[in-house]
């Protein structure tokens, strides 16, 4: 059901890094203004999520975590009901109630979404026993930071997966950054898969800011754990180019080391590739960029026209 | 009606559920050793044993509860469930209502509690409290082996994550369970005996230290009314309204920390909605704020026994006397 | 007296006490990045970024707690102490008396809780409950800069673990701090305002709201005391029954889930102790039994507002009148 | 300080596993008569538990579990002491207030037992770090089961201990069970040590049976984390032969597995060795054997005769 990666047209995943960069550009200049809350942006690392979500069938279960607006997207969600749950209001896919952190959009496949770093792993393996036991085919792709990896949930959880065979696609967007921690101040190794090993896990690290090699590693990765019914941990090596939470002056960071990284960015770097091979001219590229800016403009148009929840719906949800 | 034990019960309640139920699973550290015959009879796919590792046993029940099956865990003992707070407080307790209502979570979680094994403080501390003060979480605790079967059936029902305490003084005494069918509705506490001058509420194993107090107290023409509340969320606030709007006399008797516990919460309730009924202080009996010894006497010293709830409830009725 | 935010009369207290001794040294996830000035004067051994992971944060703070050193441990956010219970419940507050006193444990917790931020349920989450639940901890939570300045002195200096909660609301807000040894010791409330027809209990955010409701209260001529618990463990509870013995009604007031909360604690204690003086029901008001909203106007409507308040004292002041 | 391997006379060690044989078998027998209570029993363990404690020097700490009573009489501690401990009674190590599973001896450098299992892994790091900044000379050995390893703890342990280059020596005796689940229902890999060297940390696994080669495995390891203050860990592959906690009828046991444990039983092994050898006879053996009954046989007299703490002792020492 999956496309194979060469099926999927390279300029569908500029558009889709170009909307995500579009959103988080918007909630940023809002949040800016005072208009919208701050959120944990994913600029920088479009490109590890739109890759890894297009190598996915629908029948595919998401978790993600607070740092969801690429997976979100990629997955198809509609960006003014992401930007109303942003702002907290009626119209937002959890009606206001999680706000940035913990967006889960049952009817797209993403669910139970937490911002406790490292809980996505502690749910994955029960996502993936329903699968098995209830006879879905789809697999559970579980994203995680670098940071989510030091929990002492990534241990328990990659081991129980390995143990009882769960279809886990685990994804450690491996962004250098644990909040305002760097991640060589808190992992022993340089890899996140070189941990995952250790429990019989098969896992590969990929460049997270080239698309077409994140779409051809996640494929082969998804279709891998489709086919043992064991998992797979694909870490992204990507980064976190503007701050932890918005708004951030980052006067923490080694300004080398993220203009390294800035010089890849993984928007530019899909764009001039499809210039290059002819697929895109210059007009093409701005005109996506354009559409892109305008489809967010009327999310928000969308998002700030949707009220506030009722005072008095304070308890509403909390018992089934 | 067979009598069986507590421990037994719960087994019971489990094959009934899991005849009724393919959605019911039931994990743990052991369990499909400890109940080799649930896997005999449904498989080995749903009754597992797990790793040592409580926090990914109920995340894992978490994330299967909110995607379609109806998990039951043991986690042997409450001070383990420390290593389970965030799978069942912050997404257990919480996801549903984070999510706007997309998901529910249907999951039993046991463990054992309480004075009776001499097994000291980290296997014996009576938490329940935390998980009232908890949102989104049902928490109940039998005292005996047919509410212990009604409940765990009605819990397994329940589409809510329910905590589930056994005391562990209480797992293996026997006591007469109905066959089939029997459930007890969470939130329905038991009026265990009835009486008009002072009201005893409890739950676990103090709810016996308050029959026998009732015992003496008759013997001195005080006529205690004794309520097993059984289910900690939802209150049967009700019940105990109407009881000590009747008596306006309350002792409230468990062996957890007074401190924030069941206790405190039934103390200000009464003081909040029945204030004008009372005729005499409000008192509490619990444990004090210290961890549980291991050493037997100081164990059985932790647990309000039946003498100290006879004495305080005479004491209440007297001074209303004089 | 110099005007300093809460988040930064925190990090006078820590600059004096990690003078006054070379045990104390400070760490967490981002502590060394956010509090850089530490790291400058102390050094990157005693100021020191952790990994992710709370639960060996605050297990490596209790090992070094019970050999010798006087470690601060920055949480963030209350929510994430379910990653650490066994550590802090577990260990920290038992290991000492199962131990027979063989060890002791020095160690301050901070962690940030409340409404203020709109970040939802699982940052804002008002927990200190579970923790006066809990042997052998102690528990703070100041309500303005003064108090966690001195507060955190005494917490770092006392020989048990504290768990030191800062209010999301108040973190950001001025007030004036006394310079130096200002040293509030644990386990004293502060009367705010003195009154002989109400007294309004209170911690954290929520006792701004009392001291607002007073104001209006007066207004109306009634005289409401206001204490500021500041301690909830250990509790004052002379300050508690003195004022109520005095005025003869309560109204507790809180932001955590009133079940089984520190509201109900108070409850309960001033209807054992203070029955005989008390001339209405006693009220609580407390955050409803549901996680925190992110939307910003249920997120406010979670917290108990001063006009709830004076509302629920001028109704309890009437119905003795009447 | 530590003596070398080969300076320590293995009859020395035969009598350490003598000793902890006798005492475990006398609360086997005490708890079947109903006069003490049940514990965890190393019986079957002796070997792995000797072999460290006899490579440690006297400024080491160590911290052990719920299966201690060969770590602690290996170290010396009063068997009586530690009875009346395991009997509730005042005398006892911790004054009856742990009973079996939480023995901690400071004045021996065996500090902060817990018998969360799994919190050994969470206190070693704090305890190391202490006596790093107090610039102590010891190194903190940490005793965890194969169970332990599965929990979280283990994850943020090793992490930790590796990247702030704490002087820990982890010791896993691998024993095959986690109380009622065999470590292949538990575990992804066979060896703890696989999960060890994912963190960069040097690892091993010895055979736990032998004494000898625990002892001289022990010793390299701790001079190891002495040396290079960085942490290690030594695997002991043994066999818990009697149940998880007594009683046990131990149903659930493969029998094969177990009497091929039960062949390589670690005291034979080590005094048929001796005999072997020239070093020791057969009457020599028993009169071994005898001497340690006889010293627990007056252990248990002195724990009987203990009184039972006073009961309004209830809250003594929570608070310091
Ligand atoms: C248990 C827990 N601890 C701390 C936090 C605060 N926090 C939120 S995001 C974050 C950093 C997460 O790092 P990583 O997992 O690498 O993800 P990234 O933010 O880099 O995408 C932290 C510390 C949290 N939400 N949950
Ligand atoms: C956190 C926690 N979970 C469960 C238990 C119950 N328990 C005590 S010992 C044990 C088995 C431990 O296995 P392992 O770590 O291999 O040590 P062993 O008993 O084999 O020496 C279990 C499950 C516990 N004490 N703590
Ligand atoms: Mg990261
Ligand atoms: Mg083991």
């Amino acid at each position: 059901m999956t496309p194979a990666p060469h099926e999927i047209d390279p300029r569908h995943l500029l558009e889709q890094m170009l909307l995500i960069r579009a959103y988080e550009e918007a909630i940023v200049a809002g949040s800016a203004a005072g208009k919208v809350p701050g959120t944990c942006t994913s600029v920088g690392q479009e490109a590890a999520a739109v890759g890894v979500v297009n190598a996915l069938s629908g029948d595919d279960l998401i978790l993600t975590n607070h740092r969801s607006a690429g997976h979100l997207l990629a997955r198809g969600a509609n960006p003014g009901r992401l930007l109303a749950e942003v702002m907290g209001r009626r119209d937002g896919y959890c009606g206001g109630r999680s706000g940035s952190l913990h967006i889960s959009v049952k009817e797209l496949g993403v669910v139970l979404t937490s911002t406790i770093v490292g809980a996505e792993l502690s749910l994955a393996p029960g996502v993936a026993l329903s699968q098995t036991m209830l006879g879905k085919p789809g697999i559970v792709v579980c994203f995680l930071g670098d940071g989510a990896a030091c929990e002492g949930s990534f241990h328990e959880s990659l081991n129980l997966a390995a143990l009882w065979n769960l279809p886990i696609l685990y994804v450690c967007e491996n962004n250098h950054w644990q909040a305002f921690v760097h991640r060589r101040e808190a992992m022993s190794r340089e890899h996140v898969a070189t941990w995952a090993q250790s429990y019989g896990i098969p896992a590969s690290t990929v460049d997270g800011n080239d698309v077409s090699a994140v779409l051809t590693a996640a494929t082969a990765a998804a279709a891998q754990v489709r086919a043992s019914r064991r998992p797979y941990l694909l870490e992204t090596w990507t980064y976190r180019t503007r701050g932890h939470f918005e708004p951030d002056d980052q006067g923490y960071v080694d300004p080398a080391e993220r203009d390294a990284w800035l010089a890849r960015d993984p928007i530019a770097l899909c764009r001039d590739r499809l210039v290059a091979a002819g697929s895109l001219d210059a007009a093409g590229a701005t005109a996506l960029a354009a559409r892109a800016a305008d489809h967010i403009a009327g999310a928000l148009a969308f998002a700030e026209a949707s009220p506030y929840p009722a005072p008095d719906a304070l308890t509403d949800n909390v018992y089934a | 009606m067979p009598a069986m034990t507590l421990y037994d019960a719960i087994g019971a309640a489990l094959v009934e559920e899991m005849r009724h139920d393919p959605r019911v699973l039931v994990f743990g550290e052991g369990v499909a050793t400890k109940r080799h015959d649930l896997v005999q009879e449904f498989g080995a796919l749903r009754v597992r044993n797990t790793p040592l590792a409580e926090g990914i046993i109920a995340g894992t029940a978490v994330g299967a509860a909110g995607t379609g099956l109806r998990p039951v865990i043991d986690l042997l003992f409450a001070p383990f469930l420390c290593y389970a707070m965030d799978e069942l407080v912050n997404s257990a307790g919480k996801l549903r209502f984070m999510s706007g209502g997309q998901f529910s979570f249907p999951l039993v979680t046991l463990a054992m509690t309480g004075a009776g094994w001499g097994v000291g403080a980290q296997h014996n501390h009576n938490v329940e409290a935390w998980f009232v003060h908890s949102p989104g979480l049902k928490v109940v605790m039998p005292s005996n082996p047919a509410d212990a079967k009604g409940l765990l059936k009605a819990a397994i029902r329940d589409d809510n994550p329910v905590l589930f305490f056994l005391d562990i003084g209480l797992l293996y005494q026997p006591g007469e369970v109905p066959a089939g069918e029997h459930i007890v509705p969470l939130g329905q506490a038991a009026v265990l005996r009835e009486g008009n001058d002072v009201t005893l509420v409890s739950y676990g194993k103090t709810v016996h230290g308050c029959l026998a107090a009732a015992e003496t107290l008759a013997a001195q023409g005080i006529a205690a009314e004794v309520i097993d509340l059984r289910s900690l969320k939802p209150l049967d606030e009700a019940a105990i309204l109407a009881s000590v709007t009747r008596t306006g006399r309350l002792v409230v008797v468990h062996e957890a920390n007074r401190l924030c516990g069941i206790g405190a919460e039934i103390a200000a309730l009464v003081a909040e909605k029945a204030f004008a009924r009372l005729k005499a202080p409000i008192v509490r009996l619990g444990g004090p704020d210290a961890p549980v010894a291991a050493s037997y006497p100081l164990e059985q010293a932790f647990v309000p026994q039946a003498a100290a709830i006879a004495t305080a409830a005479a004491t209440l009725c007297q001074r209303q006397a004089t």
